[in-house]
């Protein structure tokens, strides 16, 4: 009795039988949920079970629900972030929720800025707070900076900063390292347990286990909505949890070497990409590389070490600042846009599959059929039979989860709009293609799909190139490994001269 | 049944039918006068009138006209906006058996409109140029302020001025700017031409709205005493203006009168007279600050 | 869910068409003489220059940008046609003098609207001129050409065979409503049947995924908006031929009731999302509460107040309605 | 890279300024009537109507929006300020009749202006209706109202103390200039320096992200578009002293005027992103250039071909040179 009294105290935030429905989908089903005083609590689930409508209704995104949500005990219902947010109670959403041209200062305290007597903005003061907490984070970056000039991974680092920047009791973090390197991981890491520390009560979402079992006191799952059970990690294995989130076994998927050495399919020579405003730097500085035939290349390196605009610069986008030759079979190609690319079979998944890589308002069948619409047509006319076909092959192949294939693309959980991505390249029928971060922010199921994918098309004898920044993925699913830093090419392995040591070696760079 | 009643009603009140006032635009004080003085007039023998703005627009006439005939109106009383860009839209009035009387601007057709009562801008302009030639001595500079460039009024009066004062080598213009008939517009293009031109003598303006704003910026720059200003409309601020000694000649035209006729003609024709003469022109009387006392705006005293 | 997803934009597509019955409806009452055969036609003539316009419009606002050259490119290749027609073109350095047959002035105007169309699309894509700006720009300098060409007089007298285009009437329907017909009809296939089309609303909807996903992004543009001068350039044709006159102040102001249609017919100024047949519905609206105001014997003044309050209202009652 | 962003951003907000600088050398080059004092109020005086309606404009166009419904309020507030002035009001239910004095009216039309831009305001947030239509409805509403409230005649004979505000000089500067600078002023304090400022563009840059970081986007929106009528009142007043009448078709095609200024000085239409000072440099450029067709005598015809490629050019060199 003492004991659950004392636990019941330890409760800063509570929700009790929430339920919350969407036009066509109930989101939350009766979910009852704790976040204790000075624990680390992780919530994983596979794409679209519930988790971050969970966190909304937590954080008073969603003002309407069914349910309670107490705060120390007490029924609270909150009805807009600004009040949770005084409340103590803050989140660090899934998706970056920055104002682009405001400085990293003022979108950190967007909303609660510091004023002097006069009631304008003391930026003096809100400069020094910024920069005490940027130091924190490891992130040195004027507070003065634009927003949008800074990478992604800087950007999801200032959002984070940002929830830091309250006096919070609860810190709920929506997938806060889906875009962030390795070493940045262990510097949250070492803020969350200090917070820890400090008694804030902490959730933490995220698709990476192992990052469960690094950090979490208590681990809870959710599926379609419920939640179906809660473990401590020390107590369970890494597949207890995947069975719980997946309703079944699953076994992690490993790419069987399929290359060829004697086929080369692409071949990339010396190619450089000048940096857009200052003359005599690279973003990409004479990197080389090639495929094989049934081949999967991975590309490691660090945050803005350059690989996504290695990708870019070979699939045609920078034509005007890039040089070095390419050669596909043995011919050399002229790549001077995308749909040169294409035309050789390049196809490229982008990094970001909402900005870069699908057509949100478009049906899932228009985003498949976008780069390979000649197909579809018969007298010169879109025929949507064959588009529909084209569609539900792809569908079906991919095990795209949606409605159907007229669904809007928004509405598709990450993973499935990936695959949707995908599928686009697919439908090119490309030799080569080109995945630049393909599992960033998808659950482990839909990850060990896309990984099975891979070594489907690798035995099919295409080429894949994969940029990652999880190295235990790079080394399970490539055959060779390039290291990029600094814009450059620091090393190669290949499967089985590769270990991690060796690969982080390679990747940090020589100036830090 | 309530519908034959409403019709029943609608005969009691309005025996004889409803008229339609088809104005170029209602941008200008001059022509809310033609059709304002036109509805009252057709109001006082007994029709229902309604006013049609075209916007300066001859293909927004052509829908009115669509609608007019469509809505069965028994006569049109017309500002055309197009001498000939307008013609189609009387013959198919006429077609439909609605007969159309012109109001100041003319259409270059004789057999479509019953009748024509006109302001003719060109002699008007005439008269202006040479009181205008006569108050420089035949001797000076000055500049022209247009109307809109795609009116053919701006060009009608334009014309008219320049076939007297281009016979006097020593006037000479210096500069010819458009203000779009407009008093803002006016006034800022008059500033900057002071710049290039600080020692004109006079200016012409297409009309009255345009010779205010001309005016208050030649008094902004202190050279009211030395510009002579010259107008076209007879509108109140100028006919005003010229009282003070401000302003020194305008045309006057007669759009009340004008309009009082057109709906007068209309009225006779309905009730069965067929004879008007084509066109009649109403004169136009130059107003300057001898004869001031005469006028009102748009009008006799 | 495809059902659902389907049924909904039927529903929004609808809503246009909601108000538009309703307007009919009160309008049926309030006036034996609207729901005439003649006042249909007149209804449907009147906006049948809108409709061009806002066809091409429809197709520039659906790639995300906009085009307010419309009204200045229609009085200029308006005045061009009537200008051939009249008096032919003169090569002075070639001695040369060409005269024009109807269809070559109609095919000069549609080359010229084309190529104002194109210098659009030209400093848009090439120039990155923000579109707004670019076809201000033009706005402007079309119509100082058509004052040029023009020389500030209207161009009358173009004959018989000319008027058809605007007067006629073919199997009782008039000809400006067939031509509207047509191109209503060839940009439904366009936009909903054909890649180009496919690919404005792909460019509208995301330009960067559509950039990746190989699409032309700049070709597509250029043939946007000079598909816009085109068909502006057919509104000149049928404007000039329906006053028998080519006015050199013709067409102001006209963009921004075509843009009214566009976005009264459900397409959004951001681009990617939308439909010719709601242009066509938002057009209507427009026409038939013009009309209304008339039949109705509204004065003038109070009709710009009516026609602005029911435009807010048509689209009020559609967003109130979209949200269940 | 620190450095490398704020030469940048220097850069680009110069860009607009060497555009002027250009325009102005060349300009002194070819009229030696053009740089002098005189003339540089007359141009400042004659822009100040503009950048009033601009920077009202500028917040709008930050937050996402648009209005155009400015020109039209700008008459209307005109027309009330003048009515106010000269016959006062008469409310025959209270048997009452209110004169005014210059600064009762001058409140009176400001108070009107606002109200103007709340109604925008409203329409677009409670109802959700697109910016462009509630406004371009706004426009039209305006204009009809401003013709029944003048019954289509200019009110006129303002007397000397309202004409001040047009015409007066205080410490050799004239009045519009210095409401204009004030204005500016204040608006550069909001804008940068205060949270109201940096909640406009936070809406414009990314509205989900201000939602979701507790800002009220609604009461953002409104306080903007409720500015931007103010505003369009100071405009209206300013014109109205100006012509010691308050003119029933003031203020036609100045949405576009004012938009323009903003566009030219940098403000991206599709917010979030551009300044108060770019919008005056932007307004500067367009003053400079009207001023200098009339002393450069060209034609009224070539003027327009002119202006729109000067505009055209002033964008794609300001285009070029940030490529770079
Ligand atoms: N605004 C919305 N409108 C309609 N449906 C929604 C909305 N937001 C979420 N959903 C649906 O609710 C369900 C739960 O989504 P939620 O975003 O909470 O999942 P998640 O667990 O966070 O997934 P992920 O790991 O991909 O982030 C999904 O089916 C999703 O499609
Ligand atoms: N538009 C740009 N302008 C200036 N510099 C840029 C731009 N885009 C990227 N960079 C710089 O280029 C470098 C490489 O960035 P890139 O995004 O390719 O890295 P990455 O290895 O793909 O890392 P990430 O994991 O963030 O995707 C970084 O130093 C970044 O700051
Ligand atoms: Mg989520
Ligand atoms: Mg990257």
């Amino acid at each position: 009795m003492v004991q659950a009294l004392a636990d019941k105290d330890s409760v800063v935030l509570e929700a009790r039988d929430i339920t919350k429905t969407f036009p066509g989908v109930k989101a939350l089903d009766n979910v009852s949920f704790q976040i204790h005083r000075g624990k680390i609590n992780a919530l994983v689930g596979e794409n679209g079970a519930g988790k971050s409508t969970l966190v909304k209704v937590l954080s008073g995104v969603y003002a309407e629900y069914g349910g309670k949500v107490l705060l120390e005990g007490e029924e609270v219902s909150f009805a807009n972030p600004r009040q949770a947010q005084n409340s103590g109670v803050v989140i660090i959403h899934q998706e970056l929720n920055l104002i682009p041209h405001l400085s990293v200062s003022e979108n950190v305290f967007l909303g609660r800025e510091y004023t002097n007597r006069l009631g304008l903005i003391d930026y003096k003061r809100m400069y020094v707070e910024t920069e005490r907490i940027l130091k924190q984070l490891n992130l040195r970056i004027a507070p003065n900076r634009l927003i949008c000039d800074l990478r992604v991974g800087q950007q999801q680092i200032v959002e984070i900063a940002k929830a830091l920047s309250f006096d919070a009791r609860v810190i709920i973090m929506d997938e806060p390292t889906s875009a962030v390197s390795e070493r940045e991981v262990q510097v949250l890491f070492g803020l969350i347990r200090s917070l820890k520390e400090h008694g804030v009560g902490i959730v933490y979402i995220t698709h990476k286990l192992d990052e469960v079992f690094q950090i979490a006191d208590r681990a809870t799952v959710m599926r379609d909505g419920k939640v179906v059970g809660s473990c401590l990690p020390e107590e369970v294995g890494h597949d207890d949890i995947v069975r719980m989130m997946v309703g079944r076994d699953i076994k992690d998927f490993f790419v069987k070497s399929h290359a060829s050495e004697q086929q080369e399919l692409l071949s990339v020579r010396d190619i450089c990409l000048d940096h857009p405003t200052r003359s005599e730097d690279y973003l990409v500085d004479h990197v080389s590389f090639s495929v094989n035939q049934g081949e999967v290349l991975g590309i490691f390196g660090l945050m803005g070490a350059g690989r996504t605009e290695l990708l870019e610069t070979v699939f045609g986008v920078h034509p005007q600042r890039s040089s070095g030759a390419i050669h596909l079979q043995g011919r050399q190609v002229r790549i001077k846009s995308p749909w040169d690319a294409i035309d050789c079979g390049i196809g490229l998944v982008p990094e970001d599959r909402k900005q870069q890589g699908l057509v949100l308002l478009m049906s899932v069948r228009a985003n498949i059929s976008l780069a390979s619409l000649k197909l579809t047509e018969r007298f010169s006319l879109l025929s949507s039979q064959l588009e529909r076909q084209l569609a539900s092959d792809y569908i079906a192949r991919l095990k795209i989860k949606t409605a159907s294939a007229g669904q809007r693309t928004e509405d598709l959980s990450g993973g499935n709009q990936q695959k949707v991505v995908i599928a686009k390249w697919l439908a090119t029928d490309p030799k080569v293609l080109l995945l630049d971060e393909p599992t960033r922010g998808i659950d482990v199921n839909a990850k060990n799909e896309i990984y099975r994918l891979i070594g489907e098309l690798a035995e099919a004898g295409l080429g894949i190139v994969v940029v990652s920044s999880e190295l235990p993925e790079i080394m399970a699913i490539c055959d060779r490994i390039i290291v990029l830093s600094e814009a450059r090419k620091t090393a190669e392995f290949a499967r089985s001269e590769a270990t991690e040591e060796l690969i982080m070696k390679a990747a940090i760079p020589r100036s830090a | 049944k309530p519908k034959d009643e409403s019709r029943a009603l609608e005969e009691a009140t309005q025996s004889k039918g409803r008229i339609a006032v088809v104005i170029s635009t209602l941008n200008n004080p001059w022509f809310v006068v033609l059709g304002e003085t036109a509805a009252e007039r057709a109001g006082q023998l007994g029709y229902e009138a309604t006013i049609f703005d075209s916007q300066n627009d001859t293909a927004k006439e052509t829908d009115h006209f669509e609608n007019i005939i469509a809505a069965g109106y028994k006569a049109i009383l017309f500002n055309p906006t197009d001498a000939d860009g307008s013609i189609s839209n009387v013959r198919k009035a006429k077609v439909a058996g609605i007969p159309t009387f012109c109001m100041d601007r003319e259409i270059n057709s004789t057999d479509a409109a019953v009748a024509q009562i006109l302001s003719d801008n060109y002699s008007g302009c005439v008269k202006l140029g040479q009181y205008f030639v006569e108050k420089l001595n035949k001797k000076g500079a000055y500049v022209e302020l247009l109307g809109l460039v795609g009116d053919n009024n701006t060009w009608n009066r334009s014309q008219g001025f320049h076939s007297v004062v281009d016979n006097y080598e020593d006037i000479k213009m210096v500069a010819q700017q458009t203000a779009e008939f407009d008093r803002n517009k006016a006034m800022e293009v008059m500033e900057s031409m002071l710049q290039a031109h600080p020692n004109i003598n006079a200016v012409f303006c297409g009309n009255d709205a345009m010779a205010m704003g001309a005016y208050q910026a030649l008094a902004a720059a202190g050279k009211a005493k030395d510009v002579m200003v010259f107008g076209y409309d007879g509108a109140k601020d100028v006919v005003d203006s010229i009282n003070d000694k401000k302003i020194v000649a305008t045309v006057m035209q007669f759009p009340r009168l004008m309009a009082k006729t057109a709906a007068e003609w209309a009225d006779q024709y309905l009730l069965g007279e067929t004879s008007f003469p084509q066109k009649v022109p109403v004169a136009v009387e130059l107003v300057n600050q001898e004869n001031v006392d005469r006028y009102t705006a748009y009008g006799k005293r | 869910m495809e059902d659902l997803s389907d049924y909904k934009s039927h529903l929004k597509r609808s809503q246009s068409l909601i108000a538009l019955v309703l307007m009919i409806t009160i309008m049926s009452f309030l006036s034996d003489r609207f729901f005439t055969v003649t006042n249909m036609w007149n209804v449907t003539r009147q906006i049948s220059v809108n409709v061009c316009l806002s066809v091409g419009m429809t197709l520039v606002i659906l790639t995300g940008g906009i085009d307010l050259s419309v009204g200045s490119v229609l009085a200029l290749t308006g005045a061009i046609a009537a200008g051939l027609l009249k008096n032919g073109l003169e090569l002075p350095m070639f001695n040369l003098a060409i005269r024009y047959t109807f269809l070559g002035a109609a095919m000069g105007a549609i080359l010229a609207g084309s190529i104002l169309g194109l210098i659009n699309g030209l400093a848009i894509t090439r120039f990155r001129v923000p579109p707004f700006v670019a076809t201000l720009a033009m706005l402007t300098i079309a119509r100082g050409l058509t004052m040029l060409w023009t020389k500030g007089f209207p161009i009358t007298g173009l004959g018989e065979t000319f008027a058809v285009l605007g007067t006629g009437s073919f199997l009782a329907i008039p000809v400006p409503v067939w031509i509207c017909a047509v191109i209503v009809a060839v940009a439904l296939v366009v936009t909903k049947r054909t890649r180009f089309g496919r690919y404005v609303y792909a460019v509208g909807g995301n330009e960067q995924a559509a950039k990746l996903s190989g699409l032309n992004i700049n070709k597509i543009k250029l043939m946007v908006y000079t598909a816009a001068g085109a068909l502006a350039a057919i509104g000149g044709l049928i404007t000039t031929a329906r006053l028998d006159s080519a006015q050199p102040n013709a067409g102001m102001g006209y963009e921004l009731d075509s843009i009214a249609a566009v976005v009264i017919g459900g397409t959004s100024l951001s681009g990617g999302r939308g439909s010719v047949l709601g242009t066509v519905l938002g057009a209507l609206i427009i026409g038939v509460l013009n009309n209304s105001l008339v039949l109705l014997d509204v004065s003038p003044f109070w009709q710009q107040v009516i026609k602005g309050g029911v435009i807010l209202l048509a689209v009020v009652i559609d967003k109130l309605s979209a949200k269940d």
